[in-house]
C-alpha cells in the first residue's frame, strides 16, 4: 500500500468518526442538544460530544466569544491533539454578528483560530449544523480541512493577535486616562 | 401599600406608588440604610436588584435598590442619587448578604465604591483597564473597533496567513 | 513448536476477543439509541472510532503513563488466552478462576498507576472511584465463586463447563439460582454500566480516568473495555449458562447477558460510589452468601 | 496570560487542591465556571467566575432604538427567551401609556406558557444529564422539538422569536394552529407518565435527589431565590398569581407547592407546573377572544417613550424575570437593567449551598436550581 492510499484511508476512517467537544461557548449550544437527541441524532455520523479537549476531535464555536471565553477556547484548541477541526456558528463568529459594536465580544473568530466551516445564521438550525458535519467530513475524507496545519504554520501571526486581545497593558481608548484611581 | 407610603412620607422622605403592586421611595444617601431597615422590618424581606442608572447631564449616580414583600404582594423601589465625581457609597451587606454581588457589579460596571464591602475585584470583565463600560462617556462601538476591529494591514510585522482556496 | 501454535492461537483469541468486544459495545450503541428514540450509529462505528483514534497524535504524560496502560493491557490480553470459550480451549488444564480474575485486577491497576501519573484531579478521583467499586462487586462475586467452588468441586474453568453439560437442567443458572443473580448484578458493576458508571461520570468528573488520555491512549483504553468486556461476560457463561459447544454459541450467550446488561444500563442513573458500594455489599452479598449456605449445607 | 496553577491552599496545605467545573465541563448548564476548592471528595470552598457570556446587552440597548432592542432582548435567556420580550415590551406599554388589545395577551399567554413547557422539558434532560439518566434528555428534547415546531408556525423563527411588539404581537395566529396546539397539548399529556415512570418514580433518582441542596423556606426568601426553586421550598408566591400581569386573572390554575425545600421537590416542582401550564393552555384555546392582535405604534424610526422608569416582571420558568426600563423621552432607551433570576442562586447563594458539598451533587444542585448562566452574566 503505498503512501497516499494508506493517507486516503486514514482520511476516511478520521471523516466517519468525528467527536466534538461538549463545550458551549455562546447562545448557539442550544440547537446542539436537538441535534445531539432524538430529532437529528449526529451519532448517526459517528459524531459524539466529549467531556474534555483531549480527547476531541472538533471545536465547536457556538456563537459570539467574549474575551474571557476566547481565552479559554485557545487554550482548548492548544490541548486538542491534531488533527482538529473548528466550526464556527452564526454569524457572530464571523463578524461579530448582533454584538458588533460590543466592548466584550470579538468580531471575528478566524483572526485568532483557524476556523474549516462556517455557518451561517443566528441561529443556524439544525438542519444548517447537520449539513456542516456532512461537509467537514467530505472535507476531511478528501484531505483538504488543514486549518490546524495553517495555525501551527502561522502560529506567530494568531498569536500576535490572541496577546493583542489578552495581553493589554494600558487602556484601550486614550479617554480612560481620566478614569479616577479610588474606582 | 398605602400604608407604607404614608409613614415613609412622615419620616421625610419622598415616597408615592407607581402601579398596582409597586412603590418607590426617593431618599437621600445617608438615608438608604435607614430606609431599607425599616421596610426589611416590617416585611420587605426579599431582596430583588440592585441597579444604577449614569445621570450624566445632572452629574450623578442614581442607585436603585428593589425589596419585595411576600406577605403583602408589593415592591418598594428605593432610590438614591450620589454625585458623579469619585462616587462611592456605603455597603448593605449587613441587610443582605446578596448585595456583596450586586455592589461588587456595579463597582465593576460604574466604579463606584461600596464601603465596607470586602471584595470588589473584577467579576464579570477579565483584565480591564478602560473606563467602566456602563458609564454613558464610555464609547463601546470605538472600543471594538480599536480592540477587535479587523485591519488587512494589521499582520504585527508577521506574514498574514495565505487563504487556502477549497474546490 | 506446539509453543508457536499456541502463541498464534493466543494472537488469534486476542484478536477475536477484541472484534467480538468492539461489536457488541458497536451493537449496544445502536440499541441504546433506539430505546432513545434515535437511529443510532451503524454497530461497526467501534472499528472507525479505534482506527481514527490510534492514527491521531497523542500526548503523553510521562513514563508510568505509558507504561500503566500497556501492562493493564496486556494483563488483560493475558486473562483472555485462559478463557475456555467453547472448542477454542488453549490451556485446556489450566484455566484457573482465581488466575484470570488476578490478571484483570492487574488491569486495573495498571490503568490506577497510569492515570494518576497524569496529574489531573479528575482523573485520580476517578481510579479512586474505580478501585472502590471494584472492592464493592469482587466481594458478592467472591462469595459466588466460592459456592461454584464447593458445588462443583473444582477450580478451573473447562472443568466446571464440562461439569455443566448435559442440557439446561445441569446448568448453573438453574442449579445456583441465588448465586447467578448476585454474579449478574456483580457483573453489571465490572461493566461499569449504569448504575454503576461511577468511574467515568461524565457529568461529574468529565470522563473520570480518561480525562488526560487522547488520541492513542483513548484508543487502548477503549480496547481495553472491549476485552474486559468480553473476559467478564465469558466468565459469567462459563461459570453459569454451560459454557458452549462452539465459539458461536458462546459469543451468542455473551451478547444475551450482555443485552441484559444495556437493558439495565438504557433506564437507570448512576449511584453515588458509596450507595453504589453499599449496595453491593447488601443484596448480591447476601444471596451469594445464601447461596453458599444452600450448596455447603 | 497564564493558565491559573493547580495552587494549594495556603491554610491547608495536605489536602487542599483546586477544581474546576466549568466552562469546558459537561455538569455545567451553559458557559459558566465554578473554581471549588476541594478537600477530598468534599467542596470546601466555592468561587464562582462569571462572565464568560458577558455582551454588555444593557450597553448595546442604549445605542439602539426602542424597537430595535426586540430583536436584542431574546438573546439573553436562550432555553426561554419570550419572558424577556414580553417583560420588555410591558416596560414600554407601561411608560408609553399602550393598551394591549384582549386577544393580543391572550397569544402573549400562550406564548409565555408554551416556552415554560419548553423550558422545563429542558430541565428534565437536566436531570437525566447530570445523573447518567441518558434516556431522559433523549426524549424531553424531542419532545421540546414538537413545540419549537408550533413556534416556527406562528413566529417564524426556533429559538428566537421576535414575535413581540409594544402593543401586541407581530403577525396573528395562522389558521389551524389552535387545534395543531390542542394535538400537541394531549401528546404531551400522553406522554408525562412515562416521564414519571422514567424519572419521578425511579428510586435511584429519588434518593439522589432528595440527599442534594436542601433549602429551607427562610433561607430562600432571605436570599432572593424565585420562581419553581421559591415554590419548592414551601413559599407560595407565583407572580402569575398575586400580581397578575396579561390576562392570568382571568384563567383558572393553581399553583403547586411541593415544599420540601430539596432537589427532588424541585424537580417535581417543575414537573407538577408543566401540568398547570397544559391547563393554562387548553383554556386559552377555549376562552381566546376575536380582535386586533396589535395597535399601531408610531413610526418605529420616531417612536418615543414618554419619560420614566418602570420595573416590569414576568414569572418565567426559572423565578422572577424583571427589566427596569429608564427613559428620558428620546428614541432610544436611557437605561435598561435585567434582573435574571439565577443571578441570586448562581453567583451568592451558590457559596453557601455547596459547602460541604460531594463533587457528584454538584452538578446535581446545578441542575436542579436551574442555573441558567446568560440571565446574569448579560
Amino acid at each position: 500500500m503505498s503512501q497516499s492510499q494508506w493517507s486516503e484511508l486514514v482520511n476516511y476512517f478520521r471523516g466517519r468518526s468525528m467527536w466534538m467537544l461538549h463545550y458551549c461557548t455562546g447562545c448557539g449550544a442550544i440547537e446542539l442538544p436537538p441535534v445531539m437527541t432524538s430529532r437529528w441524532d449526529m451519532e448517526r455520523f459517528g459524531i459524539i460530544p466529549m467531556a474534555t479537549p483531549r480527547q476531541a476531535d472538533i471545536l465547536l464555536i457556538t456563537g459570539y466569544l467574549s474575551i474571557k471565553t476566547l481565552k479559554r477556547v485557545v487554550y482548548t484548541y492548544d490541548q486538542m491533539s491534531t488533527p482538529k477541526w473548528v466550526l464556527g456558528f452564526g454569524s457572530c463568529t464571523i463578524n461579530g454578528g448582533i454584538y458588533w459594536d460590543s466592548y466584550n465580544v470579538i468580531d471575528r473568530l478566524d483572526k485568532y483560530i483557524p476556523v474549516d466551516i462556517y455557518i451561517a445564521g443566528c441561529m443556524p438550525r439544525p438542519e444548517a449544523i447537520m449539513d456542516s458535519f456532512i461537509k467537514l467530513r467530505e472535507m476531511v475524507q478528501k484531505g483538504e480541512a488543514k486549518g490546524y496545519e495553517k495555525y501551527t504554520k502561522n502560529y506567530e501571526w494568531y498569536k500576535a493577535n490572541q496577546d493583542h486581545v489578552f495581553g493589554r497593558s494600558e487602556p484601550v481608548l486614550r479617554k480612560a486616562e481620566e478614569v479616577t484611581k479610588s474606582a | 401599600m398605602l400604608k407604607y407610603v404614608k409613614t415613609l412620607n412622615s419620616m421625610g422622605l419622598k415616597a408615592r406608588p407607581l402601579g398596582d403592586w409597586e412603590f418607590e421611595v426617593l431618599t437621600p444617601k445617608e438615608r438608604v440604610a435607614e430606609t431599607l431597615s425599616y421596610l426589611k422590618g416590617s416585611g420587605f424581606e426579599t431582596f430583588i436588584h440592585l441597579m444604577c442608572v449614569d445621570w450624566i447631564d445632572d452629574g450623578e449616580f442614581e442607585l436603585v435598590y428593589n425589596v419585595e414583600s411576600y406577605g403583602e404582594a408589593i415592591q418598594a423601589l428605593v432610590k438614591t442619587r450620589i454625585p458623579r465625581e469619585k462616587p462611592s457609597m456605603m455597603t448593605m451587606m449587613n441587610l443582605w448578604g446578596l448585595c456583596q454581588v450586586y455592589e461588587r457589579e456595579i463597582h465593576e460596571f460604574f466604579g463606584i465604591k461600596f464601603e465596607g464591602n470586602p471584595n470588589l475585584e473584577q467579576f464579570f470583565l477579565e483584565n480591564w483597564m478602560d473606563l467602566p463600560p456602563l458609564r454613558k462617556d464610555f464609547d463601546t462601538k470605538e472600543f471594538s473597533e480599536e480592540l477587535f476591529g479587523f485591519k488587512e494591514d494589521e499582520s504585527h510585522g508577521i506574514k498574514a496567513p495565505e487563504r487556502i482556496e477549497y474546490k | 513448536m506446539t509453543i508457536l501454535l499456541k502463541l498464534i492461537q493466543g494472537i488469534g483469541v486476542g484478536a477475536l476477543s477484541i472484534a467480538v468486544g468492539l461489536l457488541f459495545i458497536g451493537i449496544g450503541r445502536k440499541i441504546t439509541a433506539r430505546i432513545q428514540r434515535r437511529y443510532g450509529p451503524p454497530p461497526i462505528q467501534n472499528f472507525f472510532d479505534i482506527f481514527k483514534l490510534l492514527s491521531k497524535r497523542s500526548i503523553s504524560h510521562g513514563f508510568a503513563f505509558d507504561l500503566g496502560l500497556i501492562a493493564g493491557f496486556s494483563a488483560l490480553l493475558a486473562a483472555v488466552v485462559f478463557l475456555p470459550m467453547g472448542q477454542i480451549n488453549i490451556f485446556p488444564h489450566n484455566s484457573s478462576l482465581i488466575m484470570i480474575i488476578y490478571l484483570m485486577t492487574m488491569a486495573y491497576l495498571g490503568m490506577a498507576m497510569g492515570v494518576s501519573s497524569s496529574g489531573n484531579p479528575n482523573a485520580t478521583i476517578g481510579i479512586a472511584r474505580a478501585l472502590t467499586m471494584m472492592m464493592g462487586y469482587e466481594v458478592p462475586f467472591a462469595a459466588v465463586i466460592f459456592s461454584v467452588y464447593i458445588f462443583s468441586r473444582t477450580g478451573s474453568l473447562a472443568n466446571i463447563v464440562a461439569a455443566q453439560s448435559g442440557g439446561f437442567l445441569n446448568w448453573n443458572l438453574v442449579r445456583l439460582p441465588f448465586g447467578f443473580v448476585a454474579a449478574e448484578i456483580a457483573l453489571q458493576g465490572m461493566l461499569g454500566e449504569k448504575p454503576f458508571d461511577m468511574t467515568i461520570a461524565p457529568s461529574e468528573i468529565a470522563s473520570g480516568p480518561m480525562v488526560e488520555m487522547g488520541g492513542k491512549y483513548l484508543g487502548f483504553g477503549m480496547l481495553q473495555h472491549s476485552i474486559g468486556l468480553f473476559i467478564e461476560t465469558g466468565i459469567m457463561v462459563d461459570l453459569f449458562l454451560g459454557g458452549a459447544s462452539n465459539i458461536w454459541i458462546f459469543i451468542a450467550k455473551q451478547f444475551v447477558l450482555y443485552f441484559a446488561a444495556l437493558m439495565i444500563n438504557a433506564i437507570m442513573p448512576r449511584f453515588r460510589i458509596e450507595e453504589g458500594v453499599s449496595f453491593m455489599w447488601k443484596f448480591p452479598l447476601l444471596l451469594g452468601v445464601v447461596q453458599a449456605l444452600i450448596v455447603v449445607l | 496570560m497564564e493558565l491559573r496553577p493547580l495552587n494549594v491552599s495556603s491554610t491547608n496545605k495536605r489536602k487542599r487542591y483546586e477544581l474546576f467545573i466549568g466552562p469546558n465541563h459537561p455538569g455545567i448548564s451553559g458557559n459558566f465556571s465554578y473554581v471549588l476548592e476541594m478537600e477530598g471528595h468534599k467542596v470546601a470552598d466555592v468561587t464562582p467566575d462569571p462572565g464568560l457570556l458577558h455582551r454588555g446587552f444593557e450597553k448595546l440597548m442604549e445605542r439602539r432604538l426602542w424597537t430595535q432592542n426586540l430583536a436584542l432582548v431574546p438573546r439573553i435567556c436562550v432555553p426561554e427567551p419570550d419572558v424577556n420580550e414580553v417583560a420588555y415590551c410591558m416596560a414600554i406599554e407601561h411608560l408609553a401609556g399602550i393598551e394591549v388589545p384582549k386577544h393580543a395577551q391572550y397569544i402573549r399567554v400562550m406564548v409565555l406558557e408554551l416556552a415554560r413547557i419548553a423550558s422545563f422539558l429542558f430541565g428534565f434532560g437536566g436531570v437525566g444529564g447530570t445523573t447518567g439518566l441518558y434516556t431522559a434528555p433523549n426524549w424531553a428534547i424531542g419532545d421540546r422539538d414538537y413545540i419549537l415546531d408550533l413556534f416556527e408556525w406562528l413566529t417564524g423563527g426556533r429559538v428566537y422569536h421576535i414575535y413581540q411588539y409594544p402593543g401586541g404581537v407581530k403577525n396573528d395566529i395562522p389558521d389551524g394552529w389552535l387545534e395543531k396546539l390542542s394535538d400537541l397539548l394531549d401528546y404531551l399529556e400522553s406522554r408525562l407518565p412515562e416521564y414519571d415512570n422514567l424519572i419521578f418514580r425511579n428510586p435511584i433518582i429519588r434518593d439522589r435527589l432528595k440527599k442534594v441542596g436542601y433549602l429551607s423556606a427562610e433561607d430562600a426568601i432571605e436570599n432572593g431565590i424565585t420562581g419553581p426553586n421559591l415554590r419548592a421550598s414551601g413559599v407560595n408566591w407565583d407572580i402569575r398569581k398575586t400580581q397578575p400581569y396579561l390576562v392570568y386573572d382571568e384563567l383558572d390554575f393553581e399553583v403547586p407547592i411541593t415544599g420540601n425545600g430539596d432537589s427532588y421537590a424541585r424537580a417535581l416542582q417543575r414537573r407538577l407546573e408543566l401540568e398547570e401550564s397544559i391547563k393554562i393552555l387548553r383554556q386559552c384555546i377555549d376562552q381566546i377572544p376575536d380582535g386586533p392582535y396589535k395597535v399601531k405604534i408610531p413610526n418605529p424610526f420616531e417612536f418615543r417613550v414618554p419619560a420614566g422608569s418602570y420595573y416590569s416582571k414576568v414569572e418565567s420558568s426559572r423565578g422572577e424575570f424583571g427589566y427596569y426600563v429608564v427613559s428620558n423621552g428620546d428614541v432610544k432607551p436611557y437605561r435598561v437593567y435585567i434582573r435574571g433570576p439565577s443571578y441570586s442562586s448562581g453567583l451568592y447563594y451558590a457559596k453557601k449551598a455547596m459547602n460541604g458539598m460531594r463533587i457528584e451533587d454538584v452538578p446535581v444542585w446545578i441542575h436542579m436550581m436551574d442555573i441558567c448562566p446568560p440571565d446574569f452574566d448579560r
